[in-house]
């Protein structure tokens, strides 16, 4: 058995439960980083006492749990240490605004009505997390055999589309105009005859090979990325 | 071999001749140290082969073991030296010895253009095999004490670890959820409307085997007590589509988990009934 | 945009680096924890470095790494820690610490320049090692026939061995100072045909004994036609 100074002990202890995978008990301190040395429990209690004190006015506290002593962060700072931890949602499918919106425009409805317009399958995936959006609900069962849920939307759908209620649900004739712009700025350059010749000439003279515009355009950028990726190296070395 | 050969006919030496000579010479100085690991035993050769990271580990050894430097480069000595180790590794570690032979056929030329003066001349300066060979020794020391150095430097799991806290209960992911636009939804609600009316002005016999009521009427023949054999539930004058309506319903009913499929071995018969399976 | 004290500040930011699963920048910190305060570099850094001198008497260190900062223990506590865990602490072949090493001083480095280097095939293995640790990555191909591969090292190498950066590796200089051999010099003795034939003649004659030792038990082991394969053009000169 080895003597181990208190100031020694003390590191050494506040590094192990720093570190541990799990909090360390008093018998599990004793029995890993301190089989080798000659320390009363008094003498460890007293030391764990004092790193609690020295953590009390910093950001982290030394806390006893169930299983033994672990550091955690002061719940007060909760709030703001949670954006550590962000998460973004993928953009909804087709498959979940085509559900909401006929749940919206369309309620109450069942998951059945619903798979009968869309002719597909609803999956208990988008009824789920919709609910979990607080989006929709189900506000009874239609009297039919199973008793199939009624869906509708919420209050809070409502609140997050600024619409006062239901009614106020625009149709799609309302955006024609903006939706009809969008597809043909989209499709102008494939509709551009001229353009696409002229593209179609160029790939056939580099390779011999027809392409459309796009696939041209595709591989400019893909030769231009490999060209980038064989400079930054030497950079990002120092 | 057919050189110390010639030197063994010309001058037996007793085996038993073991005092310390001199064995080089460097800058001048009469190196007075027996290399001890002249003679190894092929067994031990085989586990000291296996320590050496290759030709120039191994030459890189024998001019160290020797306090050769590596500038100076003694080819004479240390390629009788390699050549030993070499032949041996030939016996015991055939699949080795091939980076190792380059190096040998190495240091012969390099011997060879150092004892005839004739080549000598006409290569001097230039292209000298020789320089070649330190550089090469010299860069790879370099790297082989970098790796050591690398290796005590201090490095997680063996010398620290990193130190954690547990953030409190109140801690909890934040979840950005996408953005929705009206605009979207209402597309989203024309397109849909739009498409089941394509599916009605399309007529189509399958909305006569929808999935949805081929699952009602299942649920209404089947019953929680008994197993119904899958062929009875199967109506042949439906034609192929109909027997593929009635599986994909029976597969979707056990999907919500509404019925329980069972098959007494690989390829017998399905038997379904109504209920569902324990959820775990 | 709020206002927040030094010591809420020093509170928030010691705790972040604490509970986060990641070393944190000073500009993840900004764009996590810090996104409603207004908060400067300078203030910033001044309270890491009241943080650093805090932790500087304890079993615990503030250190900064590659992709940030992290609480670490002190490399001292080592040996004791270890007996936390039950795995035993992996070691390292040379064979991947000089791979590791040339990729490191070397980047971006092919697979076949570290060969022509060490001398030696780099196995396959040693490679798939190093970039599944995520120790080296592939950055570029170099431009000559088959496009090979270049490597280079990951902030996780310098993670791992808690640097900031490659410049706080040792210089390579260095190394070349470890054996100062003179070139000049030696070249001089090499090029002197005479000293170089009487060292050879010294090292033929009085050591002969133990060389033909060696010579014979080659001979009897190995078929003629393995030694004349291993015989140089030598053999003409004496």
């Amino acid at each position: 058995m080895n003597k181990i100074s208190d100031e020694q002990l003390k590191q050494l202890v506040e590094a192990a439960i720093f570190v541990a995978d799990h909090p360390l008990s008093i018998k599990k301190l004793h029995a890993t980083v301190l089989t080798d040395f000659d320390v009363s429990n008094a003498q460890l209690t007293s030391v764990l006492n004092e790193i609690e004190l020295d953590y009390a006015p910093r950001g982290i506290q030394l806390v006893q749990v169930a299983s033994g002593y672990r550091f955690q962060s002061n719940s007060g700072l909760g709030p703001l240490l949670s954006r550590l931890w962000q998460e973004t949602v993928p953009k909804y499918s087709r498959a979940m605004l085509e559900t909401l919106s006929l749940i919206a425009y369309r309620q109450p409805i069942t998951r059945g009505e619903i798979e009968e317009i869309r002719g597909v399958a609803v999956s208990s995936q988008i009824v789920k997390n919709l609910s979990e959006r607080d989006w929709i609900k189900i506000v009874g069962h239609k009297e039919v055999p199973g008793r199939p849920a009624l869906y509708a939307t919420t209050d809070a759908f409502l609140n997050y589309f600024a619409l006062s209620s239901l009614s106020e649900l625009p149709s799609a004739e309302e955006f024609e105009g903006e939706h009809e712009d969008s597809l043909q700025a989209s499709l102008k350059i494939i509709d551009d005859p001229e353009q696409e010749n002229q593209a179609d000439q160029n790939a056939s003279n580099e390779n011999g090979a027809i392409e459309d515009a796009g696939e041209d355009i595709t591989e400019n950028e893909a030769s231009q990325q490999d060209n980038d990726n064989l400079q930054p190296p030497t950079q990002s070395v120092h | 071999m057919s050189e110390t050969k010639a030197t063994t006919q010309t001058e037996p030496t007793p085996l038993t001749q073991q005092q310390p000579l001199a064995l080089a010479f460097v800058n001048g100085e009469a190196l007075i140290e027996k290399p001890e690991d002249l003679y190894i035993p092929p067994d031990a050769l085989e586990v000291i082969l296996e320590t050496f990271e290759g030709p120039l580990d191994l030459l890189l050894y024998l001019i160290r073991k020797q306090k050769f430097d590596i500038a100076e480069l003694p080819v004479l000595q240390v390629t009788k030296q390699y050549m030993k180790y070499v032949e041996t590794m030939a016996e015991v570690k055939l699949e080795l010895a091939g980076e190792y032979l380059v190096m040998a056929a190495m240091l012969a030329e390099i011997k060879s253009r150092i004892l005839l003066p004739k080549l000598k001349e006409v290569d001097d300066d230039e292209n000298d095999p020789r320089a070649e060979l330190i550089r090469r020794l010299q860069e790879y020391e370099k790297i082989k004490l970098a790796a050591e150095r690398l290796d005590e430097a201090p490095r997680l799991e063996r010398d620290f670890q990193i130190a954690h806290a547990c953030p409190s209960d109140n801690v909890q992911p934040i979840k950005h959820m996408p953005q929705v636009t009206l605009k979207e939804l209402a597309f989203a609600f024309a397109d849909a409307i739009k498409r089941a009316q394509a599916f009605k002005d399309h007529k189509i016999s399958k909305e006569v085997l929808s999935t949805r009521a081929r699952m009602s009427m299942l649920m209404q023949i089947l019953n929680p007590k008994t197993f119904t054999s899958l062929t009875e539930l199967v109506d042949l004058s439906e034609g192929p589509a109909g027997v593929v309506v009635t599986f994909i319903a029976i597969l979707e009913l056990v999907k919500e988990n509404l019925v329980v499929l069972e098959q007494a071995q690989p390829y017998a018969n399905l038997h379904v009934k109504l209920g569902g399976y324990e959820q775990n």
